[in-house]
């Protein structure tokens, strides 16, 4: 039996190379420094060993030495917390072409969703060169998403969207851990990323069997639930209107401005009258308890995708998650042409 | 004054082994004090922090709960309070003018205040439960989504019924008052620990009542009358503090629910 | 200063000192004497010591093979939690302070007591409360939320007694509460004449700046835990998501303590570590004013650092980059103690007893757990190795590597002062050579495992970690003797060790300069302080560096 | 150390007369709190509280007669709870 013993993950990321590096920096500092303060005890230690007749000569230390080692370690750990910093930054900020997927963590499974209706458990497919963002979200306790090889981690917590992003590079199956203690079979929460190449992806895309689109089961939620009733375009809607909602300021009622963003519409959904747009009135009843997470995700989807029905112009968007599908021409496009896009909301209660 | 005494009082009844003068142990004692505070300080400050996150995550439901509760209590105990920290302040003057009948008067005085307080408190106490306002689903009928214990029940203290007849719309209400769920944890956890702060209280101060009866304070040893003074003012301070922040949430009845 | 050195045949022990003053179990049991109580606290961190290190022998016995083959997952769940527990809360956080920390305090600033003698022994007792409540816990099956006690994990969904160890731990802290309070007092109100801020030993200002943190951080824990208990006794919701509550706000309230927490459990080893380097340098610290306000600053600093246990954890980026930044600025005094000590040798006369072993140990394995603290506080960094076995690594080589180290360089330091016999110079040498080996394999692969990805808290683990795992399983077996040697040796000596006589290493200071023991009240009569600290080599001229 | 501490201690009129002024504090909260003043009125209930708070350290727990060292203490604990509040605060105020 051959064993290895590999020093770094495999990088399968865009980031991990940028990681590795500032790794790297770090390993060396620490390496000098560790070395430095060995050898010279080391050093020390040897010649001015107690020996009789060599007594030690009483110095009281000084201040030009103290200084010099406060300023350069605070100007080296400045030049780590910049470098960190940005990379931070980088990896915070998903961009906004990226292929949207999403994640439910619950004791002890990772269950992933497509827009086009692929689910998966604890197993993720990503195309290769794409930018990737998963938005996450717990049923239960606190988990944590992490892929070593693509060097990305976000705590997935209950009731609250949280999102991750990465692109992969290099094709292969990867480790998915949770890594966030969470229970009994906290280390049996394990996954695979598998990232394909684009066409391999498309042919993936089209092979497993969907019932609908992640829109199109929201749109069908969204009649059976009887939202369709309230929320039309017409001026007498008690409702307000959610085409062209999605990722837009909205005004509310106590004069605050929000962003309609995945969190917002899914608490406006839970809790709808505590943030309420301004001219309506709190009258929406909860659906706490009513929907579960998948559906939420569904008709949080479903909202997304009658903001782009709209056909508006790009430059009139204010958020980037509005732009990100329109700007790219692929899958996810073709997505959409096969799923029915949904219709003029007639005013029917189902 | 009482340094020159120490000096020449090094053989008091009351000076510890560690200690070379009478001085020495006032000064360390109510600095141990002092440092003690500083904890407390801390403890109620962990809660305060998690308080002002949650008001202004749940500004309406705390707006809710808070108008739930009857104001002029409050208004009352806090003036109790008062009271008692000042003859809480008239003991310890007592003790260090050797008065020993008016220390005892001014001690009991404190007691007797302090239980009022801790009366009315339990008054309170005894409403919410009544009205079901106690959080969590194990005291009493449990916590109601309707924040009360029957939606349309004539008695007072639902929530939801309540904000309707404020005009707010009721769909709104009900899910206000299932959110008030938050600031009644908060006025618990924060009104609890301080009567339990009271509570603590009155048992020293009932044990030094019994102390001064036996004529053991004076002029050059009341440092526990002074230490438990600076114990029962900050319980005082604390609730300075709480008396605003649990009872005073926008009772001016402006339209925030529009 | 000290008397010159006489043979060790000669050395009689004194008729009469703190352990021989009266016999039987009350005397210890009610006792007021700080050095007894320290004693106590001895013997209970001992066994802690012990019970956490056998959870810890477990896990690594797990770890051996991939597949949770030894253990089921509920097993090994409560085993590391109660590693965690056992360790932080019951071995560390009293480790220093409250055995040398006590036994020493009063006997360094020329003090017959510390300024509160009952409650000095009070706070042993209440210790002593919270820790069966940990044992009753134990008992009863243990408890598997983590050390951590996350919600809403801990608040609703495990099965297992988290009330019960929330109480012992809360209990524990108030020890740890008037310890620090005691320390405090101690030290503002108790000095003896001459003994000036300035010429505070080393040891004096690390316990100092670790009680403040103490009396500052261990309340903010307390009502933490009051909280999570509630919440999970009476289903109130203040950290569940369900009720709308924030469990990541659990999170920030715990690490306000927890975090700060690690500085008490480092600060009074690195005190332990500036007297054993000078006493062994027979030099002057390097520095002291700049070793002395070190510890301050890192016990201020301490508490602005403590969101970085949670840069993954869902907090805003803005808030990250503040206390990433403010994570680094700790780093810096940390760095002055290492260097200060390292030029406290340049021109010494350096032996190699075996205190000075184990210093040797602490600077080299604190430096290498300081800087890789960096990795952690570097954001881009600590997407990727958070809660993997790096931190694991980080957080051994800080607490064992360092804080243990100095533990046991300060038990061997002054156990001649405690029992006035020495222990064996050559057993010692090799449990602490034996220790250093040990530590190394066990930790250091550690560092790699948690790169390469592999979480904590994993009961089993894909199979290409395992070679480093055996590595770290061999290394935790050897250092395993390290510790139990240290154990035999130290209860032989207690009985047929050498008698020490007063000032067995020529130190300075005022708690060499009684009996070793020392009597009970310390001294026969206040010490007068005319000399700075650490005044070694009296007759040489003292020369400045420019 | 300060070994030539100031005993002096408040008179009784002085006492009463830190009493009356808490008293008012509290009537002012009270009444102050009817009235809708937007943001002001959490603002002007709390500065009282401070003002309150304040009086009842300095003259009823004797600050004002203490050594500086008490008075670092006091002012150490407020110190340390403010960087409990605000650094809280950078997460949640800037969490979007």
């Amino acid at each position: 039996m051959q064993y290895k013993l590999p020093l770094f993950p495999e990088q399968a990321s865009t980031v991990a190379g940028p990681v590795d590096g500032l790794y790297l920096f770090l390993v060396l500092i620490t390496t000098f420094f560790s070395l430095l303060v060995g050898l010279l005890i080391l050093f020390f230690a040897i010649k001015y060993k107690r020996r009789p007749g060599h007594e030690a000569e009483q110095i009281h230390g000084s201040t030009l030495l103290e200084i010099i080692w406060t300023v350069i370690p605070l100007g080296i750990s400045m030049v780590i917390f910049v470098w960190g910093a940005a990379l931070y930054f980088h990896e915070r900020r998903p961009p906004a072409n990226a292929l949207e997927v999403y994640g439910i963590g619950k004791q002890w499974m990772w269950k992933f969703e497509h827009p086009s209706g692929q689910r998966e458990i604890n197993a993720l497919h990503v195309p290769m060169g794409r930018p990737v963002r998963v938005t996450m979200i717990s049923q239960d306790v606190i988990h944590s998403f992490f892929v070593p090889a693509f060097r990305v981690k976000q705590d997935v917590l209950p009731n609250r969207y949280v999102d991750v992003w990465f692109e992969a590079t290099k094709p292969g199956t990867y480790h998915l851990f949770c890594s966030q203690y969470c229970g009994t079979k906290h280390s049996a929460m394990i996954g695979e990323v598998t990232v394909m190449k684009p066409d391999d992806y498309a042919a993936w895309l089209v092979g497993g069997k969907v019932d609908g689109s992640l829109a199109s089961e929201g749109e069908k939620l969204f009649q059976e639930l009887g939202c369709i009733t309230c929320h039309r375009a017409d001026s007498g809607a008690r409702g307000p209107n959610l085409t062209g909602l999605y990722g837009r300021p909205v005004r509310l009622n106590d004069g605050r401005t929000v962003i309609a963003d995945n969190n917002y519409i899914r608490e406006s959904i839970l809790n709808p009258n505590i943030k309420i747009v301004s001219g309506f009135q709190p009258i929406m009843p909860t659906f706490q308890g009513v929907v579960s997470e998948e559906g939420l995700i569904q008709l949080v989807k479903y909202i997304e995708t009658l903001s782009l029905q709209q056909g508006e112009p790009l430059n009139n968007r204010t958020s980037p998650s509005e732009i990100r599908d329109n700007e790219v021409p692929n899958i996810q496009d073709q997505m959409k042409q096969q799923n029915a896009a949904p219709q003029p909301l007639p005013g029917k209660k189902p | 004054m009482s340094h020159n005494l120490a000096t020449t009082e090094e053989h008091h009844p009351a000076l510890a082994h560690q200690f070379d003068t009478m001085d020495q142990q006032r000064e360390a004692s109510t600095f141990g004090m002092w440092v003690f505070l500083l904890t407390e300080i801390m403890m109620f400050g962990g809660l305060f922090t998690a308080y002002l996150i949650y008001r202004h995550k749940y500004y309406t439901a705390f707006v809710g709960g808070s108008s739930s509760i009857d104001v002029t209590w409050g208004f009352a105990n806090t003036l109790v309070l008062i009271g008692s920290s000042l003859t809480m302040a008239m003991a310890v003057w007592a003790a260090q003018n050797g008065k020993r009948r008016q220390q005892m008067i001014y001690l009991a005085l404190t007691m007797i205040l302090g239980v009022a307080f801790l009366g009315v408190k339990a008054k309170e106490y005894y409403e919410k439960y009544d009205e079901c306002h106690i959080p969590g689903q194990v005291i009493g009928k449990g916590f109601n989504a309707t924040g009360g214990c029957d939606a349309g029940d004539p008695k007072k203290g639902n929530i939801a019924d309540d904000l309707e007849s404020r005009n707010v719309p009721p769909a709104a209400a009900a899910q206000i008052a299932r959110q008030t769920e938050i600031f009644f944890s908060f006025y618990f956890a924060m009104t609890g620990l301080h009567a339990t702060h009271m509570l603590i209280g009155l048992g020293v101060l009932a044990w030094l009542f019994l102390r001064a009866k036996r004529g053991e304070f004076g002029p050059e040893y009341y440092t526990p009358v002074e230490n438990v003074g600076l114990y029962w003012h900050f319980v005082d301070i604390v609730w300075i503090y709480l008396f605003p922040l649990l009872y005073l949430i926008s009772r001016n009845g402006h339209e925030i629910f529009s | 200063m000290s008397t010159a050195t006489q043979p060790a045949s000669q050395l009689v022990m004194p008729a009469k000192h703190y352990l021989n003053d009266n016999y039987g179990i009350r005397s210890w049991l009610l006792t007021k004497d700080h050095k007894r109580i320290a004693v106590l606290y001895l013997f209970s961190i001992t066994f802690f010591f012990f019970v956490g290190g056998l959870f810890a022998a477990m896990i690594r016995l797990e770890l051996l093979t991939p597949a949770g083959d030894l253990f089921t997952s509920d097993t090994y769940n409560k085993l590391f939690t109660m590693h965690g527990i056992n360790m932080i809360f019951f071995f560390l956080i009293p480790s220093v302070p409250a055995v040398l920390g006590n036994f020493l305090v009063p006997l360094m600033i020329g003090a017959k007591d510390l300024a509160f003698p009952k409650i000095n022994l009070l706070s042993w007792y209440i210790f002593i409360v919270g820790a069966l409540f940990s044992l009753a816990t134990m008992v009863t099956g243990g408890v598997d939320t983590g050390w951590t006690f996350y919600t809403p994990l801990s608040s609703g969904f495990v099965k297992t007694h988290v009330i019960l160890m929330a109480v012992g731990i809360l209990t524990a802290g108030f020890s740890s509460i008037f310890t620090g309070l005691n320390f405090i007092v101690t030290v503002h109100r108790m000095r003896a004449p001459g003994l000036t801020w300035g010429r505070l030993p080393l040891f004096i200002w690390a316990n100092y700046a670790a009680s403040l943190i103490m009396i500052l951080g261990t309340p903010v824990l307390a009502i933490t835990l009051i909280l999570l208990a509630l919440e999970r006794g009476f289903h109130i919701g203040i950290f569940d998501p369900k009720l709308g509550g924030d469990p990541v706000l659990f999170q920030h309230m715990f690490w306000f303590y927890s975090h700060p927490a690690v500085y008490i459990m480092i600060l009074p080893g690195m005190g332990v570590i500036s007297e054993i380097v000078t006493c062994f340098s027979r030099k002057r610290v390097f520095g002291y004013s700049f070793v002395a306000f070190s510890s301050i600053a890192i016990a201020v600093f301490g508490f602005v650092v403590w969101a970085h246990h949670m840069f993954v954890a869902g907090i805003s980026t803005y808030s990250a980059m503040v206390f990433s930044l403010l994570s680094f600025a700790v780093a810096i005094p940390s760095a002055v103690k290492v260097f200060n000590w390292t030029a406290t040798m340049y021109k010494g006369s350096v032996s190699f007893e075996t205190p000075m072993l184990y210093a040797f140990g602490f600077i080299g394995l604190f430096t290498i757990g300081g800087l890789t603290g960096l990795f952690l506080a570097s954001l881009g960094l600590d997407i990727h190795i958070h809660d993997t076995y790096f931190v694991i690594a980080h957080f051994h080589y800080v607490m064992v590597g360092g804080m243990v180290m100095a533990y046991l360089g300060g038990l061997h330091f002054w156990w001649p002062k405690i029992t006035g016999r020495m222990y064996p110079e050559g057993w010692a040498k090799l449990a602490a050579l034996i220790t250093f080996i040990g530590f190394n394999l066990t930790f250091f692969p550690q560092f790699i495992l948690g790169y390469m990805g592999m979480p904590r808290r994993y009961h089993a683990y894909p199979e290409e970690f395992q070679v480093l795992n055996v590595l770290s399983t061999a290394g935790a077996s050897i250092l395993a003797v390290g510790f139990i040697l240290p154990l035999i040796y130290f209860l032989y000596s207690m009985r047929f060790g050498e008698i020490a006589g007063p000032n067995p290493w020529q130190a300075t200071g005022l708690e060499w300069e009684t009996s070793s023991p020392p009597p009970t009240h310390n001294f026969e009569e206040t010490p007068i302080v005319t000399e700075e600290p650490y005044h070694y080599g009296a007759d040489r001229e003292v020369t400045v560096v420019p | 150390m300060e070994s030539t501490m100031e005993h002096a201690h408040p008179s009784r009129k002085l006492y009463l007369l830190i009493f009356f002024a808490l008293v008012v504090g509290t009537c002012v909260t009270y009444l102050v709190a009817k009235i809708d003043l937007g943001i002001w009125n959490p603002v002007i209930a709390l500065a009282i509280a401070c003002i309150k708070a304040i009086l009842v350290i300095l003259f009823f727990m004797h600050i004002r007669y203490s050594s500086k060292l008490t008075i670092l203490t006091v002012c150490a604990g407020f110190f340390w709870l403010l960087i409990m509040i605000t650094l809280s605060l950078t997460d949640y105020l800037t969490r979007l």
